[in-house]
């Protein structure tokens, strides 16, 4: 890839200087020396249009000394000053690039030459430009040799190889848990907030009193409201077969159709399809506000023993749990929207946070979907944890004992480019 | 007929989607034109969801006024604040301002659209407060510990909560911002994170479920 | 005797709590406290000091997406980030994702450049809102004029002199997001992680504590949040603004807020174990 | 704009700001009309906002310049449209797909480079300068990593919770509480600043300038509450939520 031109000359040019080099090492400091063994390659992992310039760090390369990079499209002269800086800055090591893919050498200069800032974009990817470096120190100027190089369009970020590796295996492990989860199932704890559920329930029908259901104000598209409506589903068969009452207030009438679905489906498992009734299910308001203040008016009228909020919630939530709070029922929430989970955790009894909705809801109903997909989300919270630990370890030992390129083995591993 | 109405779809959906991934890798100037158009064409396709949007809002409140639900007269109203931004956006031709002068669509925006925006989230202020006194119950250690963490957030957040501060605790030389940053910098990061990393996973894999064509609710039925 | 005046307490009518916040809130804006915010957050220093260093003359992106649900929290953020980029010279380019916002853009950008003597075109431009924002933020890696071509306007975008030499990221030295939607995350995720431009945000106060693992890990260089993040840059750039007298005024009502809790579970102990 | 309607206005903001806030007090009909109000007036402004904005400069200008390609994404967005004419219905999902695809593309690898890898990079990260960090520092980073893990086991799934496994669990609960306690400390401020924003505008208005606009809106609400109250009277009243 790499369209070097500058073999022979530098070869020449090297061993012209390493004489000079050699013959007159302790110099006055006026004078410089050249810049030697320079070479220019195409920077590799782009789109093209950026050149690598790379030469020796050298012991003349004080603050007080500047480099200039200069650039030419043309066979001579036609020089553009590129860059300036002071020769102890841009080493190998200031390319942000991860171990697997860059060698990142102090002893290196680097200086990445954006060829777009100073012609146009459509000719820089492809001919082949000229650099030379200019050392300068007191106003006096030295040359390097001339080099050339082409850059290219490049095929592949290794850089971010490490999450194409990470890409991969959450896609194997989830196939591989969709094809356990249909032959054999999978193994999921039980979710500590669905005792309470039992409890619950068995409290309402000791008072005679009615459950309040209500599926959050998402639609069906949303994680959070399908498993609400499988936790939906094992409620209303226990509801069924305590015979107690249960009301199922909606936002959304698809989410309203397929609780009614469920529902009925329950009724019938738990063998009580004479108690089901078609308005169990009602439709309340389109409109957020209006649905969390009918509701509200349902509460403090009915009293339920029970409330359930199970899905995905919005500010309504302060005003639904506030009431349902005050009414003395039993409340168990589930949601995944944070901001509401304060609310919801100060004015209930019991509420299942994020993923424990989820959970909740492939327990119930070991939907080979859901299961797959809080498997391979465990698959990546236990990668976690063990890169967290063991790299903490790994890192601190590595910073203690300043063992430099170990720690930034650690550090590119988990670092996006 | 299947073939145009599934699986036709069923293939965009992965062509696309498995083109766009790749473009992540690849930073070839082709990858890059081809995102470049995709980035049009998603930008124009988006605006038309809007309308998506629009036509469901219409409809369901033309039909509650054509059966005469529940309340139908407020349906009428949906059409009228719509008509009361849409007219005066045709008469300025879709501009704010001209010059430093209010046209007939910025005095729309700020007298109409503004007031009914802003009021409609600020009245959650009232219910915080009423939360707060009647079931904000302090019932075992962990909501002890949001209480705490939510208290020094509410006094930090203001100057005469900064004032009781230095009165009451002012003698542990400790600044009520310092434990504020503290708990915003180091617990509350590590309970963010926490949660963050799972629903990542499960974001990646929604995405491939999607281009893989098993997650297909979005299509509806047939 | 007791226990049944402190169920009363608790029993009482939440409208009455309603009117005594109305009170707290609507007096302290008649006769303000006067007290002014002097604790600055670490989060907000962040922002300033790394703006404060940008050289004149550099472009940078203002991300205004909120509406007027959040402006009274967010405007204030918009307007003193704003008036500092103003104060430095600063190139400003206005994009938003929220159709909401433009006409408090717009509002906005009537006022805050005057100030400073700035010229549209010249000196700062607003770009048209934009229906999808991965698109936009993705376009902006390679060429933002294939998607930001005109301005609000419908004029050229490319022929003004605010960008001359700006194409794409790598011509842009920081992105501002003030929002009160997911955007920072967008910027973070589809800009900042993706093409590695700097991005700082301003946030709602509830969507604050939530932006924590990118602060500490830098890829937000800075945050300020809700009407304190607003009232702490004021400070810094030493103009009072709608964020110093707003937080003042909230100062009562934050107190009450701590007092109802306290006292309600006062009174809930005292039922139960006395 | 003369006076005239900048007090038209006032007026106008001022009973919009009061009708939505009568909720509070209970619901009525002056807070149903300005709901309603407020979906048709959100709509209207996004419609014109993507009329203006998107739709003329993005599809109508390209097409009279005969750049046809525009045709596509036109066709693809009307086609979404479909969806709610049945028979054809299927025809949006052409639309819908190239959004998901197009989507779920983009935001796989970006995910996982800014919510996971990275998640993990910055919890290791202060470890590295461990020798030169003061033991605060390096407290809260055991801290920020300690807690991390933590809470990932409590929402770990595929083990019971039992012995160490539990403690763990448990103190991750407690790093979870203390972000949502942090998260309802500003909810408070960022509610009440919404408040805040509106009293000030109420306030502003209730000048003589704008002709004590929200002092005779408030009274005539008053009014309109007590005559109804005085109708209402001996009928037994269907309980709003108290």
């Amino acid at each position: 890839m790499i369209k070097n031109k500058s073999g022979l000359s530098l070869v020449l040019s090297f061993l012209a200087v390493t004489t000079v080099f050699a013959a007159t090492s302790p110099r006055p400091s006026a004078q410089l020396p050249p810049v030697t063994r320079l070479t220019a390659a195409d920077m590799p992992y782009d789109v093209g249009g950026t050149a690598l310039l790379k030469w020796d760090v050298r012991p003349e390369d004080t603050p007080d000394v500047l480099y200039q990079i200069y650039v030419s499209s043309m066979e001579s002269g036609g020089w553009i000053k590129a860059d300036e800086f002071p020769a102890d800055t841009r080493t190998g090591d200031g390319i942000e690039l991860p171990f697997w893919a860059w060698n990142a050498s102090v002893r290196e200069h680097v200086v990445k030459v954006e060829l777009n800032n100073f012609y146009g974009e459509a000719q820089t990817t492809g001919p082949v430009f000229r650099f030379k470096v200019t050392s300068v120190k007191d106003k006096k100027s030295y040359d390097s040799q001339v080099v050339s190089a082409g850059t290219v369009s490049n095929w592949f970020r290794l850089d971010r190889l490490n999450n194409l590796v990470m890409a991969i295996l959450v896609f194997i492990v989830f196939f591989w848990a969709v094809s356990h989860a249909k032959r054999k199932g999978l193994f999921i704890r039980r979710i500590a907030g669905l005792d309470a559920i039992d409890e619950a329930i068995g409290r309402a029908t000791e008072m005679g009193k009615p459950i309040y259901y209500l599926p959050g104000i998402g639609n069906m598209t949303m994680v959070s409201t399908i498993a609400s409506t499988f936790i939906l589903g094992e409620v209303s068969k226990k509801v069924a077969q305590y015979d107690s009452t249960i009301k199922v207030p909606h936002k959304d009438p698809v989410v309203m159709t397929v609780a009614k679905e469920v529902v009925k489906q329950a009724f019938l498992e738990a063998g009580r399809p004479d108690s089901y009734r078609e308005d169990i299910n009602q439709f309340v308001s389109y409109d957020q506000f209006s649905y969390a203040a009918s509701v509200d008016g349902m509460i403090s009228r009915e009293k339920p023993a029970a409330i359930f909020y199970m899905g995905w919630f919005m500010a309504e939530s302060l005003l639904l749990a506030e009431v349902g709070s005050t009414t003395g029922a039993i409340q168990i929430a589930g949601t995944d929207e944070e901001a509401q989970l304060p609310f919801f955790f100060t004015a209930c009894d019991y509420t299942l946070i994020g993923e424990e909705l989820y959970a909740a809801g492939a327990y119930l109903s070991k939907d080979p979907m859901l299961m797959s997909a809080l498997k391979t989300q465990d698959f990546g919270k236990l990668v976690v944890m063990v890169s967290v630990a063991l790299g903490g370890i790994l890192a601190s030992l590595g910073g203690l004992m300043h063992w430099d390129p170990f720690t930034r083995i650690i550090a590119d591993l988990f670092k996006a480019y | 007929m299947k073939l145009i109405k599934k699986q036709i779809p069923l293939a965009i959906v992965l062509v696309f989607g498995t083109l766009t991934l790749l473009t992540y890798f690849v930073p070839h100037k082709r990858s890059v034109n081809f995102l470049e158009t995709m980035n049009k064409w998603e930008n124009i396709v988006a605006a038309f969801a809007f309308f998506l949007g629009l036509i469901n809002l219409f409809y369901s409140h033309y039909t509650k006024i054509s059966r005469k639900a529940d309340g139908w007269g407020y349906s009428i109203f949906v059409y009228i604040g719509f008509l009361a931004i849409a007219i005066p956006a045709y008469v300025s031709h879709g501009k704010n301002m001209d010059g430093s002068v209010l046209t007939w669509m910025g005095w729309a925006f700020k007298y109409i659209y503004n007031p009914l925006s802003a009021t409609m989230f600020a009245v959650l202020a009232f219910y915080i407060v009423s939360t707060a006194y009647k079931s904000f119950r302090i019932r075992s250690l962990q909501a002890f510990v949001l209480f705490a963490a939510a208290m020094f957030l509410i006094l930090g957040n203001v100057p005469l909560g900064q004032m009781i501060w230095d009165k009451l605790f002012g003698w542990t030389s400790y600044a009520i911002s310092d434990i504020v940053d503290w708990i915003m910098h180091v617990p509350a990061i590590a309970g963010k994170r926490g949660i963050m990393i799972g629903i990542a996973i499960g974001v990646v894999v929604t995405a491939l479920k999607i281009i893989f064509g098993i997650e297909r609710q979005y299509l509806g039925k047939d | 005797m007791l226990k049944e005046k402190l169920n009363a307490l608790l029993r009482i009518d939440r409208r009455w709590i309603f009117l005594g916040l109305t009170v707290v809130l609507f007096g302290a804006i008649m006769r303000p406290l006067g007290l002014i915010n002097k604790e600055i957050s670490k989060d907000t220093r962040n922002a300033y000091d790394f703006m404060e260093k940008l050289p004149a003359g550099s472009f940078v992106i203002l991300s205004l997406d909120y509406d007027p649900s959040t402006a009274p929290e967010l405007n204030p953020q918009a307007v003193a980030v704003a008036r500092h980029a103003f104060r430095k010279n600063l190139r400003v380019g206005v994009v938003t994702y929220a159709a909401g916002a433009t006409g408090l853009i717009e509002q906005l950008f009537a006022v805050v450049p005057a100030e400073f003597k700035k010229e549209y075109g010249r000196d700062y431009i607003i770009f048209p809102y934009q229906p999808s924002a991965v698109a936009a933020l993705t376009q902006m890696a390679s060429d933002l004029y294939g998607i930001y071509d005109k301005d609000k306007d419908g004029k050229d975008a490319k022929s003004m002199p605010v960008m001359l030499g700006v194409k794409n990221y790598k011509n842009i030295s920081l992105v501002v997001c003030i929002a009160g939607t997911q955007m920072p995350t967008y910027w973070v995720q589809y800009a900042g992680d993706k093409y590695g431009v700097p991005v700082m945000a301003g946030v709602t106060a509830i969507s604050q504590p939530g932006y924590g693992p990118y602060l500490q890990k830098k890829q937000l260089k800075g945050l300020l949040g809700g009407m304190k993040g607003a009232a702490e840059y004021e400070h810094l750039i030493d103009t009072p603004g709608k964020g110093t007298s707003g937080i003042d005024a909230l100062s009562l009502a934050h107190v009450m807020v701590v007092g109802l809790i306290i006292v309600s579970n006062i009174a809930m102990v005292i039922l139960k174990y006395l | 704009m003369s006076d005239t309607f900048l007090i038209a206005g006032a007026w106008i903001s001022a009973g919009l700001t009061i009708f939505l806030f009568s909720f509070l007090y209970k619901d009525n009909p002056f807070f149903k009309v300005a709901e309603h109000l407020y979906l048709g007036a959100g709509m209207g402004w996004w419609a014109q906002v993507y009329l203006y904005g998107v739709l003329r400069p993005k599809v109508w200008a390209p097409l009279m310049n005969h750049d046809w390609m525009v045709l596509v994404p036109t066709f693809l967005g009307l086609s979404l449209i479909t969806q709610f004419i049945p028979g054809i219905s299927w025809i949006s999902r052409y639309g819908f797909t190239f959004l998901m695809g197009y989507g779920a593309g983009l935001e796989l690898p970006t995910k996982l480079a800014t919510d996971f890898v990275n998640q993990i990079g910055g919890t290791i990260q202060p470890f590295v300068n461990v020798a030169g960090m003061s033991s605060f520092a390096l407290f809260n980073a055991v801290v920020i990593a300690g807690g991390v893990i933590c809470v990932l086991i409590y929402f770990f799934f595929s083990v019971e919770h039992k012995g160490a496994v539990k403690k763990a669990s448990n103190v991750g609960i407690y790093f979870l509480m203390i972000y949502f306690g942090a998260s309802f400390g500003n909810t408070v401020m960022a509610r009440f600043s919404l408040l805040y924003g509106r009293f000030d505008t109420l306030y502003t208005f209730s000048a003589s300038k704008y002709l004590y606009a929200t002092q005779f809106i408030l009274a005539g609400l008053a009014v309109y509450f007590i005559v109804h109250a005085l109708m209402n009277r001996g009928k037994k009243e269907i309980e709003p939520a108290q």
